[in-house]
């Protein structure tokens, strides 16, 4: 059925060219829960990476790997349940299944990757999917984020289980997400846009205990 | 709540992040027009719905989204064995009640979530053919 | 008074309380005091306190028996202010508190001085176990009546009447090895796989852990065997990869080693949560604790014995005696007689007779008891009376002598005089039942162990029991136990195991225990003083012996038949004495009577602790769109649609006054069909599909064609499951050759992503394509209305000239300076633009078409308008016009069904099945009621007879029905038997007010039915 | 039979009780019986009943692998209704409910059906449209069903939350007046004292090992106690159907699927009547001993394990504290799980089967207790007449072949 000709797809930059006021999706959390601050007893620490650009690779392994290591510097993580990063630690990658990655960067450049990516891969059988409004980035810091975490999901989020450089998708509440740690002190959550508000009062309702706090 | 090993994460998950999509390797006719109401009936509905070991699909809902069967007890609920699509199941009622390798089934790399069938498994299987 | 506050009952010292700390607290109305470390039902003790409850059946008065959850009686209703009510606490599980007001649950007007035990006493004889069903059938009228007064003496506490301030959490635990109970075995066994290296989670259900070492009689390394377990909790808590939970609970042992922990983390501090560093915490907590392997170190439960009047107060469990003395520093009595069938229960009179006070007689079962501790009691002078035992209390409202006399167990037979001893205590020990629960419900059955008289648990693989769990009572046994069974699950882990040293306990020399379990009595059961066998439920052995007498000969008839075990203690002290007590009456031995199987919970649990933090505004996701707080700023009413919270309505203010619903839709339908409209179409699902077989793959998961969509075109198509049934419906539109992108109804989204994927990955993984979800990431507005062109031309680069866009047709450009893809899609029939972009940037789009859309008369509608509008086209809505027993063809939708595609698409075959092919299929059609003014109920049944006798045939029902200001009338669709056939007939529709109503059956488009208004 | 009545109570409790005879025999198998029925749970007894009451045929045994009534029968939350959608599911259950209401004076012997009304709430637009088109059609089926608003359910439970501000307010009900709960285990054992005084042989701990079939043709089954002998069989085994339509040699439309319930503590009277809620997802009521009896959904795998996933029992939760804040601090009790047949329309099977008088009755779902009297009923007729039985008639195995299935699902009214 399949024939070896390029995917054909329709591709284009959905941001604007222009400055236009854009809203992330926890813009209506923090206009009605507000965003506790952080002081001395925050022991959790809640921070939004918004406007990133996030993109969906799908495909086979290999090609995609090279295709990347050419465009970003850097591979797809080897492992399952894994994230590889540039040595800035501003780009990553994220295994979401065997032939599903997860790509994350800094907001503006994901249309050029996109470009680069589809220009890199040719002929080859594989999709770009440019996800960005669709979903938000929080980093979650402090001594007790892992507790925090413990409350809200069934994954194991043990140092032990969770070395630096996993990355799950997961049952976070009644919702679901993309739970990841890059550094050994960060935790980072991916939400779905819909969720994100749910989500966010989730972690102020169960971070309380914690004086969580919200940087701006 | 079962713990389930999927074979794509290759590590075991909460049940809360599957979702169980009832007996597994159900082939669709080949040719639908060319097989009788009964047939078609008996694709669409009717189940083997074993008490003892029972192949069945499962999805990996809320993790890599990708289908897989697994092989489990209804009885004891113990999953012996999880494989991906295409695969064939090596933990079977009929070898487990053949026996001699009961106490320590061996299984595809990946596959493994608990080596050996429980006294109880084998037990129900027996019971079944008996 | 004064008097009250005296404790009369405190030993000078002893115990583990803290005597610098007084607390007071209040039972039935009284003031008492107590100490930090008692239990509530010390404390009671402590003050003399004889009865604290009413028995649930005959009303008699009741005392505390045991001092762990195994207790029966002391049931008691916690809380001062009506919204910190907890009913049914067991008095020896809650810590004693300052300030602590607590009530018995049954007693009228209290236990004392209670009516009721007066009908008890009178009426107990005509309630034996299921006399219910015996009578109270005539007439046949008069159930519910007898019912009601039944019902009145239900229950034993009673639940608040308001919310709960308190708050519950959850916390998602992972180990290596779970330990649950901290008594010698479990000390034991988590100290070695601590040192091990293994990640440990140790949880006792007491206050302070340690178990039977905090009042056993029995040195450790030569110290009271308290401090060793203190030593090693101190090691333990030192370990980073060791959680110590004290007052918590193992209530539930679910399936592959999942274990549900209850942390009771205040409330021992007062009835509700108290302020720490400005917070509340959480009241309780449950740990879901998924482990790898789990180590059960619960212990045993001591077996009462049964006797006559065994429930009155002053009827203790031996073990308890021993536990209020050297644990709480109380003797619960002066004068004690204890009947016993084994050696170790003579620690009570030992304990007894070191706190001071009398021990009347030691009656032992057995002939000739000669342990260690049986000549100890001979040394220090106590009466033992030997092959004997209590046959019945004397008393009225506390204890006041014991029945004695020599038995023959075996032939269960008086076998002498009987004397009677003065005394106010009797403790009574039967044996020793393994604390089986938790393995019980794994679903393993667990085994007679006719060595140790008691069950043993069988154990499925991942789960070891050490210790007395498993029948090994003795303290140095049971501690190597745990060290060897803690071995054994690390083995199983494949971890190496670091052995510790176990200290020297000092061998006890112990004479065999004899079964025993109902004491006979010179009359027969049936004829003698109560012999009670579940306290809780007042079941007694003449109750037991009845329902054997009456055919009910398997333990769980015998249990169901006389609610034995049903009670909050789940037969924790009488299941085998009943067992023990059927099998004597069939004459059978009691494995063969059956086996005994608990549930979870193991103790009872608050329902605030399993919901969580899953309650109030947390009980389910609110799902949102991008445009939510306009919605919310401009007045929007919500409907919820799945979890989201979509605009129902836009009511107006007019002239002070807000509109109905009615009002504001009419004035949004007008709006959209004369100028334009805005609807929020964002909760749509969408899926991004891509890949060179997307377009086969389309053509085989919906009914209609799909290889020759052009890029830029969009297609309506039905997607059906594989026994013909509509699914789901939706437009998809070709992004580009290989690219393709699909919406879904808003409930449907998820369900149909994994439908695709589901046929991709199990049936046609050859098909090279992939499915995306972009519901979240596209924002969907649909600019609607005759205007909306002009609107639009104002804020877009896009070439809107219908020549250039036509009708389902699709472009990109920018709206607004947003990169947009805009659909020319129409679900109200007129003129449409679906204008989708990244939502990030949608407020924007959204409030720029508004800046623009005044002079338009550019208005904002809801669902409801949607439905009215989408009605009038005769457009469906799936789940509402279908419900899962409807076809495509049933629809009337011929036109979408590609009877011709070479794949035998999903759902095709089932089309041809003799049922499908019925011409008499309810189908899709419009109904025009004969009274314009009409609007059909939702959901009204149509007959075609309306003169029919009840039963009436119905042939179809209305499945959307609307007013349509448009068209100034009622209208609504409706599936009607052969309804095709049948336009321009008469149906009617009766309903529950008596009125009937009539219409005729006509075409589903009810406006503009050539889709002119939509092309242009 | 020694007949029961309050007068025959006080006679007894005057001789100690010591002359009270028993409920059924424990009979030794004979060689053969005219119909055999495989299952003694409550629809089993039933059918038995019905067979020696209706019918005249009294050389019936049941056999049963354990004890009598200790499948579902013991294992349900009592709820009785009648207010299904469909015209045939309807019928089916409306006759059931009739025999409900004179079951204590017919079998002598109180199952304490109590007639306090159940609620199905409604918390969106389409709950209650589907509530109006069940109620609706119920009405036209003579069957007692109205449409409550907030109000009046907030009326007739007071402690219920009905704010708008709850995450799914209710905005209305369906309610029918005489639904209600029964004592589960005494229907079973009515049933048995009723059958066996009638000479029905309750068989119990005799658990079918496979069936005799010749030339097509059902001619007895073999048991761990020996072969019995009969022309019909009726197999009424929930949660054991396919394992015996596998000893026959076909298959089923069934899956097994655990269904789990659970109680509270006994509490003084709070809620007098049914609530259910699809869409939260919970439904309680409080049983005459006090406890708060509560349940939910099925598990969505194949068990016969007699016990679920614990995320349902804190789903179910959720849902009742949703609706019932001040339950917060009442506590749990128990939790236990049966094992229910379901079809893939949620109704059961009524029906002959490819091999010759042999029958089975299953499928049952969630449905079956509030059945029982109707099940046993119209199997009774079917058997004895090798005939389905009128409203048993659209429940045959065919349906899955036809496609004439009578789908319940969807209708709001199929939880329980």
């Amino acid at each position: 059925m399949s024939d070896s000709t390029a995917t054909r797809a329709n591709v284009y930059d959905v941001r604007p060219k222009t400055e236009v006021p854009a809203e992330s999706p926890l813009a209506w959390s923090y206009h009605t829960s507000g965003r506790p601050s952080v002081s001395q007893k925050s022991r959790v620490v809640l921070r939004e990476r918004a406007m990133a650009g996030h993109m969906i690779l799908r495909g086979g392994a290999i090609v995609l790997d090279e295709a990347v290591r050419g465009v970003l510097g850097f591979g797809l993580p080897a492992r399952p349940n894994t994230l590889s990063l540039s040595d800035d630690g501003a780009r990553s990658i994220q295994w979401l299944s065997p032939d599903e990655w997860l790509v994350i960067v800094p907001g503006g450049e994901e249309f050029t990757l996109e470009r680069q990516l589809r220009e890199a891969l040719g002929d080859a059988h594989y999709a770009i999917v440019n996800v960005s409004g669709g979903q938000t980035l929080l980093e979650l810091e402090g001594d007790k984020a892992r507790e925090l975490l413990m409350k809200s999901t069934p994954y194991d989020v043990h140092p032990d289980a969770f070395p630096v450089g996993k990355g799950v998708t997961t049952v976070f509440a009644k919702a679901n997400l993309i739970l990841r740690r890059p550094t050994e002190t960060r935790w980072e959550l991916v939400l779905r846009r819909s969720f994100a508000d749910y989500c966010y009062r989730w972690l102020l309702d169960a971070g309380a205990e914690y004086a969580i706090g919200v940087e701006k | 709540m079962f713990h389930i090993y999927c074979p794509y994460c290759e590590e075991l998950r909460e049940e809360e992040e599957f979702h169980p999509k009832g007996e597994a390797h159900i082939v669709r006719p080949k040719d639908p027009e060319a097989c009788t109401d009964e047939e078609w009936g008996d694709y669409l509905f009717f189940r083997d719905n074993p008490r003892g070991i029972h192949h069945e699909l499962w999805v990996h809902a809320v993790g890599c989204r990708k289908f897989f069967n697994v092989t489990r007890n209804t009885v004891t609920y113990e999953i012996l064995e999880t494989y991906k699509i295409g695969e064939r199941p090596t933990v079977t009622a009929e070898h487990l009640a053949g026996g001699d390798k009961q106490g320590n089934v061996q299984v595809a790399s990946g596959g493994q979530q608990t080596v050996g069938a429980s006294g109880a498994a084998v037990a129900s299987v027996k019971g079944e053919r008996a | 008074m004064s008097k009250s506050l005296k404790q009369p009952n405190r030993l000078k010292e002893g115990g583990r309380i803290d005597r610098s700390r007084k607390l007071s607290f209040t039972f039935n109305g009284q003031r008492y005091q107590g100490h930090a470390g008692d239990t509530l039902a010390s404390a009671l003790l402590a003050n003399g306190v004889d009865i604290v409850n009413r028995s649930f059946k005959y009303s008699r008065p009741r005392g505390i028996v045991a001092a762990g959850a195994e207790e029966p009686n002391a049931l008691i209703q916690l809380g001062s202010t009506e919204a910190a009510q907890v009913p049914n606490v067991r008095a020896t599980q809650q810590a004693l508190f300052d300030g602590l007001v607590a009530r018995s649950t049954n007693g009228w007007p209290n236990v004392q001085h209670d009516l009721m035990g007066w009908v008890g006493k009178v009426g107990g004889r005509f309630m034996p176990p299921g006399f219910y069903y015996k009578t109270f059938m005539a007439p046949a009228s008069m159930w519910m009546t007898y019912e009601k007064y039944i019902r009145k003496s239900a229950g034993l506490g009673r639940s608040p009447m308001e919310r709960d301030p308190d708050s519950y959490d959850h916390l998602n635990q992972h180990c290596d090895l779970l330990v649950i109970g901290a008594g010698p075995a479990g000390l034991a066994a988590a100290l070695t796989a601590a040192r091990s290296g293994a990640r440990v989670i140790l949880a006792d259900e007491q206050e302070e852990m340690g178990g039977s070492l905090l009042d056993s009689r029995e040195l450790v390394d030569n110290q009271p065997a308290a401090q060793w377990a203190e030593r090693v909790l101190k090691e333990l808590a030192g370990l980073d990869n060791v959680t110590l939970l004290a007052r918590t609970t193992a209530n539930g042992y679910h399936d592959h080693h999942f274990v549900t922990l209850h942390e009771r983390r205040t409330e021992h501090l007062g009835e509700t949560a108290p302020l720490v560093n400005g917070h509340r915490p959480s009241r309780s907590r449950m740990h879901r604790v998924r482990a790898g392997q789990v180590l059960l170190a619960t212990g045993a439960h001591e077996r009462p014995l049964v006797y006559g009047n065994n429930d009155l107060p002053g009827n203790l469990l031996a073990g308890a005696v021993s536990t209020y003395i050297r644990r709480y520093g109380v003797v619960p009595g002066h004068k004690l007689v204890l009947s016993t069938s084994n050696d170790y229960a003579y620690r009570a009179a030992l304990d007894w007779l070191d706190a001071g006070r009398e021990v009347v007689a030691i009656v032992d079962a057995r002939p000739a008891p000669n342990g260690e501790w049986v000549e100890q009691a001979r040394a220090r002078g106590i009466r033992i009376i030997e092959g004997a035992a209590v046959l019945e209390a004397k008393g009225a409202s506390r204890v006041n002598g014991a029945r004695v006399a020599t038995i023959d167990a075996g032939a269960f037979k008086v076998t002498g005089q009987a004397e009677t001893l003065d005394c106010d205590t009797i403790a009574s020990s039967g044996g020793y039942s393994p604390v089986i629960h938790l393995a019980s419900h794994t679903g393993a059955r667990p085994t007679w162990n006719e060595e140790i008289l008691g069950f043993v648990p069988s154990l499925v693989k991942g789960v070891h029991a050490a210790g007395s769990a498993r029948g090994i009572h003795d303290l140095a046994a049971g501690m190597a136990d745990g060290v060897a069974m803690a071995a054994q699950a690390l083995e199983a882990l494949n971890r190496p195991v670091q052995a510790i040293e176990l200290p020297q306990v000092e061998a006890r020399r112990e004479g065999a225990a004899c079964a025993l379990y109902q004491i006979p009595h010179e009359k027969p059961t049936l004829r003698a003083p109560k012999q009670f066998v579940d306290l809780q439920n007042d079941v007694t052995a003449a109750g037991i012996e009845l329902a054997t007498r009456e055919g009910f000969e398997s333990i769980e008839h015998v249990k169901r038949y006389t609610a034995m075990g049903f009670g909050t203690d789940q037969g924790k002290l009488g299941n085998i004495n009943g067992m023990a007590i059927a099998a004597r009456c069939l004459n059978r031995s009691i494995p063969e009577v059956g086996t005994t199987v608990f549930r979870p919970n193991y103790t009872p649990v608050t329902f605030g602790a399993i919901v969580g933090r899953h309650c109030r505004e947390l009980f389910d996701p609110e799902r949102y769109t991008a445009l939510h707080q306009w919605h919310v700023e401009n007045g929007a009413e919500f409907e919820d649609v799945g979890q989201w919270k979509r605009p129902w309505y836009f009511p107006q203010t007019v002239n002070g006054k807000k509109e109905s619903m009615h009002e504001a839709v009419a004035r949004e339908c007008l709006a959209v069909r004369e100028k334009v409209g805005i609807l929020d179409a964002s909760t749509l699902g969408k899926i991004d599909i891509q890949g060179p077989d997307a377009r086969e793959f389309l053509n085989r998961v919906y009914t209609n064609k799909w290889l020759k969509l052009e890029v830029g075109r969009v297609r309506y198509g039905l997607m059906c499951k594989d026994d013909g049934m509509l699914m789901d419906d939706g437009t998809t539109s070709c992004l580009g050759e290989n690219h393709f992108l699909m919406t879904t109804t808003t409930g449907g989204a998820a369900g149909v992503l994994e439908w695709l994927e589901l046929w991709h990955q199990t049936e046609w993984p050859e098909l090279d394509v992939t499915f995306t979800s972009v519901t979240d990431h596209w924002a969907t507005m649909t600019v609607t209305g005759p205007e909306a062109r002009k609107l639009l031309a104002e804020i877009t680069d896009i070439d809107l000239d219908r020549s250039a866009f036509k009708f389902m047709d699709w472009r990109e450009g920018n709206v607004a300076g947003v990169p947009a893809r805009v659909f020319r899609i129409s679900f109200t029939g007129e003129l449409a633009y679906e204008i989708n972009v990244q939502a990030n940037y949608a407020m924007h789009v959204w409030k720029t078409l508004f800046e623009h859309g005044d002079k338009y008369g550019l208005t904002p509608y809801g669902t409801e308008t949607m439905h009215v509008l989408r009605a009038e086209k005769g457009f469906i809505i799936a789940g509402q016009d279908s419900d899962g027993s409807v076809t495509p063809e049933d629809l009337g939708m011929q036109w979408a069904v590609g009877y011709d595609k070479p794949y035998s698409w999903i759902g095709k075959r089932a089309l041809s099945r003799s049922d499908t092919r019925r011409t008499d299929r309810k189908q899709l059609v419009g109904l025009k009621p004969k009274d314009p003014t009409v609007v059909l109920e939702e959901g009204a049944q149509i007959v075609f007879d309306p003169d029919h006798a009840i039963p009436m045939p119905m042939v179809g029902h209305v499945t959307s029905s609307y007013y349509s200001p448009t068209l100034g009338s009622g209208f609504a669709l409706a599936v009607v038997k052969g309804g095709h056939q049948r336009m321009g007939e008469t149906v009617y529709l009766p309903m529950a007010d008596g009125k009937t109503h009539a219409a005729e059956i006509v075409g589903t488009i009810f406006y503009d039915p050539k889709g002119e208004r939509q092309n242009v | 039979m020694q007949r029961y009545s309050g007068f025959g109570l006080a006679k007894h409790a005057l001789s100690h009780h010591e002359n009270w005879e028993r409920q059924w025999r424990n009979p030794t198998p004979k060689k053969q019986y005219d119909v055999i029925i495989v299952g003694g749970g409550g629809h089993g007894l039933a059918t038995a009943y019905y067979l020696a009451k209706e019918h005249g045929i009294k050389n019936v045994a049941v056999l049963e692998k354990g004890w009598l009534g200790g499948g579902n029968t013991a294992r349900n939350t009592t709820i009785v209704r009648s207010n299904y959608l469909w015209d045939e599911a309807a019928a089916l259950y409306e006759h059931a409910m009739k025999l409900w209401e004179g079951l204590s004076q017919d079998l002598n012997y109180n199952v304490m059906f109590s007639q306090r009304g159940v609620m199905n709430l409604g918390h969106t637009l389409q709950d209650m449209r589907d509530i109006q088109r069940r109620v609706n059609a119920n009405r036209l089926n003579g069957i007692d069903s109205e449409v409550l608003t907030p109000e009046q359910i907030q009326e007739i439970v007071p402690i219920m939350d009905c704010s708008k501000n709850a995450r799914y307010p209710i905005m209305g009900a369906s309610w029918q007046p005489r639904a209600g709960v029964a004592r589960h285990d005494a229907v079973a054992w009515g049933y048995a004292r009723a059958a066996d005084a009638l000479g029905v042989d309750l068989l119990q701990n005799t658990e079918v090992t496979g069936f005799k079939i010749r030339d097509g043709r059902i001619y007895g089954v073999h048991t761990n106690r020996g072969d019995i002998e009969a022309k019909t069989v009726g197999c009424v085994a929930a949660g054991n159907s396919g394992v015996l339509a596998k000893m026959a040699g076909f298959r089923l439309p069934l899956e097994s699927h655990p269904l789990q319930a659970l109680v509270s503590e006994p509490l003084k009277p709070i809620l007098d009547t049914v609530v259910m809620s699809n869409h939260v997802h919970g439904y309680i009521s409080q049983s005459d001993k006090g406890d708060l009896v509560i349940g939910a959904g099925i598990d969505g795998y194949n068990g016969y394990g007699q016990r679920g996933s614990y995320p349902t029992v804190e789903h179910t939760l959720q849902a009742i504290v949703e609706m019932f804040p001040i339950f917060s601090r009442v506590r749990m009790n128990r939790q236990w799980g049966g094992i229910v047949d379901t079809c893939p329309d949620a109704c059961p099977i009524l029906s002959a089967t490819p091999v010759k008088g042999l029958f089975f009755n299953c499928g049952w779902g969630t449905g079956g207790f509030k059945a029982t009297p109707g099940s046993g009923h119209v199997f009774a007729w079917t058997l004895a007449k090798n005939q389905a039985h009128p409203l048993a008639a659209p429940f045959s195995i065919d349906r899955f072949h036809t496609g004439a299935l009578v789908d319940e699902h969807g209708a709001a009214g199929v939880a329980h």
